[in-house]
């Protein structure tokens, strides 16, 4: 809050914030799965202008992903079942990260593995470079082994983490699956193995049935559902972790607008994530940061930190 | 959105006409200036209506002078009955153009050399609507053309008039007969090639419309060697490369025709395609799934 | 399927189905707390027209429920903070169940307890009426003790619905929460305890900010969320507790359309209930059954029932 | 969907008219003859918008000859804006009538045998819309009527013409100056019974507006004696009573005064209301939310 609480302009409003020890320029990231590895919007948009941007989730070696169709439009939400298509975190340092580096913005590398030597295999590969985080997919529920069926157990999150937390110097971010009884539960048990912020929430796993043919719209029969459908128990749960941990949490599920993602930060997140939204309005993340501030502006705040957890509960 | 001279990939359209072509079918005349001009033949648009995902159209015609651009729309759900009734003068939404499209310059090795290359162009339903487009840039190329277009029946035939008026020669094929040819279109390219003086490299077949007839036509075309391209359509989400939703399965190398799967891989119909090399595509005979 | 598979008129189409051992006029059923218990809509309509009735959910003692604002719009979908606002089982039994069973159509007691012995309660006294079939409510998410607290742990329901077993023989259908790791495990519990169907999904635990005062919007904090935008969520866990119990299933989550109630039923559901969406159109539930079977009979068949579980999976 | 003579909830309404009141306010005209027939002042309708909630929004006028419905719509969210913006000739997706309105015979005991009984509305903002409908109705039954209504500026003033053809008397007030009395609609409603030789029960006094002016109004008619009548809002989801969403805190029996819970309970603004007495309401100084 400025002095007199009197409005501000966007310009006057510092965007910067911090989770944990990583500085960000403003609080909004390009989500994994939803922004490729920025090769595709380079040509149109200016990548600096960012938070930050989760790489695809990388895996260990290259994956084809699923059969498609690998997604079905819901309402006011989508399922997606694409089974981690990706050129492997190999090719990834290789051939993909050196580019990214260029785009002046943090780059998180999303890692997803169907075993705890799988996770620290590539937390150790991508130490070793200039990546600015590491964000650990416990939470994709489109593939058979590994990653949610990690992420649904305290004792298999505390492992994980705790695994490559002893490889590793880089912040060391945990993305958690929402298909759980209890979110703090897995939020603390990522709190204790040394986890340096968490990521929530991943999708809700779903189905879409075509009538006329009797069978699941995808051909993996499930996915997993995100879009503002998803909002409000993303919002329950970024306030549930904020409230029964201490960590810093980068909150995301459904975020379409500046006011979303104010209210993701008012319940407890220092940054946010955009997904699916980047789908249907690719210049969404790159107008964020500023309609954001025009909003704290107005109110009278000369900083976006200042949301983070002022949210009062009755 | 322009940023620091880079070009627009989401650009507020206005609707100038909205012509009914036939009871299910109808062309959209939209002003997107920045649009027209980037445009190729065989690129799509992802249009917003009020559903949650945006629909994928291709773009049938394009006309940079003034800056428009034509979509034909099928109604087949509510997405595009929303498409179907809007009143000109509305705002329109769209993102692109997208995909990577036909290729006039692809014809065989030596076609140049060897006489005048022919582009053939085979379609039916709303797979016509990208290959007018086509059809356009060629004859603006000097490129002779040949128009092979099905329907189910002579009531469902739609552009004729427009074909006539831009290939070198049109060939309406109608199930039920009554049009020039009788038989599907991908029967009429048969008859063509059967009866055509043009060696294989001077030839180039771009086809759309039902995943079927593309078959059909590729493996017709994969038999005589006539280069092919073909655009597919698959469920899309984002329509801009980064989802990875809209997978079709591929062969790694140019012309394979392995079933390993190792051999055979992803790639995306958004970016990589909507148009691809038919040698390319892992058909339903052979297993692919999209 | 008729012998020709040749469409038929909705007429032709028998809508009798069976949830266990009860039968039913049509699949459709009025979900518990969107209809009260019936009264508001008899004016307007021929209740007789449904499949059943379930009530708003019912406590052994009256109860004022939670204080306003309760509910909170979101994208495609509400949240709701009731509370089991009811007038107790006691006053439900005496003054509105007589007037419930002149509607000729099934009516099912939804009981929502805060212990086991209020389950137990509440279940003696209403097996002693003229009611269909009880409903346990063992996931209310908002209401501090009892409900979804029990319905979360597998071992909980196991205990209270054998209780509820122990001293009824009425039809006990369960009514499930999808805030949970494994949907299959809470049902096959309530399948072990001697249920005779489930009912799922009850809402899904979410929270509304509102930006300009900082709070949420819910004075509870947190509701329950429900319609359009929970029907992938619903139609997966219907799908996983067929394939993993032998129960018949009551499906409901986010219902809205004649397609909706069909492709639950495809996912292994032999009834459904229509909730959120009687909210918004009043007609529906009565509109449903015959445009149900109209679609049925458009394809050939002459039956409702023949969708139960037909899905096939890839 | 009428069954077997039953009256129709849902009704398809068709968009006569769109006003615009001033820069903020709109005056629908729907032809909605069943709704308009069943009309009570103080019901209330549920409009469809392409927001997942329908909208209440008070009937501000009923003429059941012609089967119309009038509605006064405030812009302050998308819902508004949506109903704001409709197009006349459009269709409308109407449920209603729906609570329970203002009841003109509760006037206090023996008002009829001491005098003429008369009715003084008092609202602000949106409140005026269903204050008018009632003093039609009143005009109708050859009630006299005083209308109060508040403004914030004289250029915020709505509806003035219609209220002084309608109401025997009006005053207009505003909280800037420039009307007839100076500050808001309840310090004119003082200044009106300090100088009145009315008696209590003569007088019947309906409300309607932000929930500060019905709080003051009401507490100056419980501490007066008068007979007094407040339409109150809520956050409400279904509007027909089944969801139980819509709680007003209301004292178990009429007139209490106790803070005990025990002693208070909650009622649907909806079905119950909106239209309570107003000694049953437990207002904010009390400890009332909603
Ligand atoms: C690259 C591309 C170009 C296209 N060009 C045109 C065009 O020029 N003109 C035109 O009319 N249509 C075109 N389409 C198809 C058009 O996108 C769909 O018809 C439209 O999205 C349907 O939306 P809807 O809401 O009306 O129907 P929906 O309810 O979404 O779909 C109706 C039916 O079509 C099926 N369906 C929808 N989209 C697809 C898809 N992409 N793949 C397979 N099945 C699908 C659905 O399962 C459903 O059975 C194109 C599609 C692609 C991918
Ligand atoms: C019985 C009743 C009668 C009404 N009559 C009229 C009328 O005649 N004319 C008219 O213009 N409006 C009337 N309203 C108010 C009207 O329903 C709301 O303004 C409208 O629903 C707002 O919808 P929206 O989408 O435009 O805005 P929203 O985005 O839904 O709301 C805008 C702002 O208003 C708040 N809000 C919305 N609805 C309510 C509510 N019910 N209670 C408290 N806060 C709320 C929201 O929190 C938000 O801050 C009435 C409401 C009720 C309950
Ligand atoms: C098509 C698609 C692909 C995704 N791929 C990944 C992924 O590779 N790794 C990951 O952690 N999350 C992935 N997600 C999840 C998103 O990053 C995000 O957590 C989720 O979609 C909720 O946010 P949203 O509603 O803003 O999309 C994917 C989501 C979508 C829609
Ligand atoms: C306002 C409201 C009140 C509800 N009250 C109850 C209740 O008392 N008992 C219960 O078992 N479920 C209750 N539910 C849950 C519904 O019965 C249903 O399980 C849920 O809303 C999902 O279905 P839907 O999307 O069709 O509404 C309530 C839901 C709403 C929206
Ligand atoms: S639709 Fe997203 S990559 Fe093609
Ligand atoms: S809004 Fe549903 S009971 Fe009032």
């Amino acid at each position: 809050m400025n002095q007199d609480n009197s409005p501000l302009t966007s310009k006057q409003v510092k965007t910067e914030v911090t989770v944990g020890n990583v500085q960000l320029k403003n609080p909004v990231l390009a989500a994994s799965g939803t922004f490729g590895f920025g090769a595709e919007l380079a040509p149109y948009y200016d990548l600096s202008g960012l938070g930050g941007i989760c790489t695809k989730g990388l895996t260990l070696q290259p994956r084809r992903g699923n059969p498609p169709p690998r997604v079905a439009e819901t309402e006011s939400g989508m399922l997606n079942a694409v089974g981690l298509q990706n050129p492997g975190v190999g090719v990834f340092v290789k051939e993909i990260l050196p580019t990214m580096l260029t785009y002046d913005t943090a780059i998180i590398a999303n890692v997803a593995g169907n075993s705890k030597a799988d996770y620290v295999e590539m937390v150790r590969i991508l130490s070793a470079t200039e990546i600015t985080a590491l964000e650990l997919n416990l939470s994709c529920p489109n593939v058979s082994v590994g990653c949610m069926s990690i992420g649904a157990e305290p004792e298999q999150v505390l492992e994980v983490v705790a695994s490559c937390r002893a490889v590793t110097d880089k912040p060391l971010w945990v993305k958690l699956t929402p298909n759980v009884t209890s979110i703090s539960a897995v939020a603390r048990a990522a709190e204790e193995a040394g986890a340096d912020a968490l990521v929530l929430i991943n999708t809700l796993l779903g189905m879409a049935v075509d009538l006329k043919t009797e069978r699941p719209v995808l051909r993996n029969n499930t996915g997993g559902l995100s879009g503002p459908a998803i909002k409000p128990i993303a919002l329950r749960m970024v306030y549930e972790a904020h409230r029964d941990t201490n960590l810093p949490i980068v909150g995301l599920g459904g975020i379409a607008s500046a006011e979303d993602a104010l209210e993701f930060m008012l319940c407890g997140a220092s940054a946010v994530q955009v997904g699916t939204a980047s789908l249907i309005d690719p210049d969404l993340v790159f107008r964020l940061p500023a309609a954001m501030a025009a909003i704290a502006g107005a109110a009278g705040h000369d900083n976006l930190a200042r949301y983070t957890g002022q949210l009062r509960p009755w | 959105m322009c940023q620091d001279n880079k070009p627009s990939l989401r650009h507020q359209g206005s609707l100038l006409g909205n012509e009914r072509l036939s009871d299910s079918t109808h062309l959209l005349t939209i002003k997107a200036p920045e649009l027209a001009y980037a445009a190729r033949p065989g690129q799509f648009v992802q249009i917003k209506t009020s559903r949650y995902l945006r629909r994928p159209i291709g773009l049938m015609s394009v006309d940079r002078e003034q800056g428009l651009i034509q979509l034909g729309i099928r109604r087949v759900g509510p997405g595009s009955n929303e498409l179907c009734d809007l009143a000109p003068g509305i705002a329109v939404d769209l993102v692109g153009p997208l995909g990577t499209g036909f290729n006039l310059g692809l014809f065989g090795e030596g076609a140049c050399e060897t006489g005048p290359a022919h582009l053939v162009t085979v379609g039916g339903g709303t797979g016509l609507f990208p290959l007018l487009y086509l059809l356009e840039e060629a004859a603006g190329q000097g490129i002779p053309t040949t128009a092979i277009a099905g329907f189910r029946s002579p009531a469902e035939a739609i552009l004729q008039e427009r074909m006539r008026a831009t290939a070198k020669r049109c060939i309406f094929a109608s199930d039920t007969g009554g049009l020039d040819f009788t038989g599907h279109a991908g029967e009429a390219l048969t008859s063509v090639l059967d009866t055509w003086h043009l060696r294989p490299e001077q030839i180039l077949i771009c086809a759309c419309g039902p995943a079927g007839l593309l078959e059909n036509i590729a493996l017709q075309c994969l038999e005589r060697k006539i280069p092919c391209q073909v655009s597919l359509e698959a469920r899309m989400a984002c329509g801009i490369g980064v989802c990875v939703g809209c997978s079709i399965p591929v062969y790694c190398h140019n012309g394979g025709a392995e079933t390993a799967e190792s051999e055979t891989t992803y790639e995306r119909c958004c970016y990589d395609g909507p148009v691809f090399p038919a040698a390319r595509i892992v058909w339903p005979s052979r297993g692919g799934i999209w």
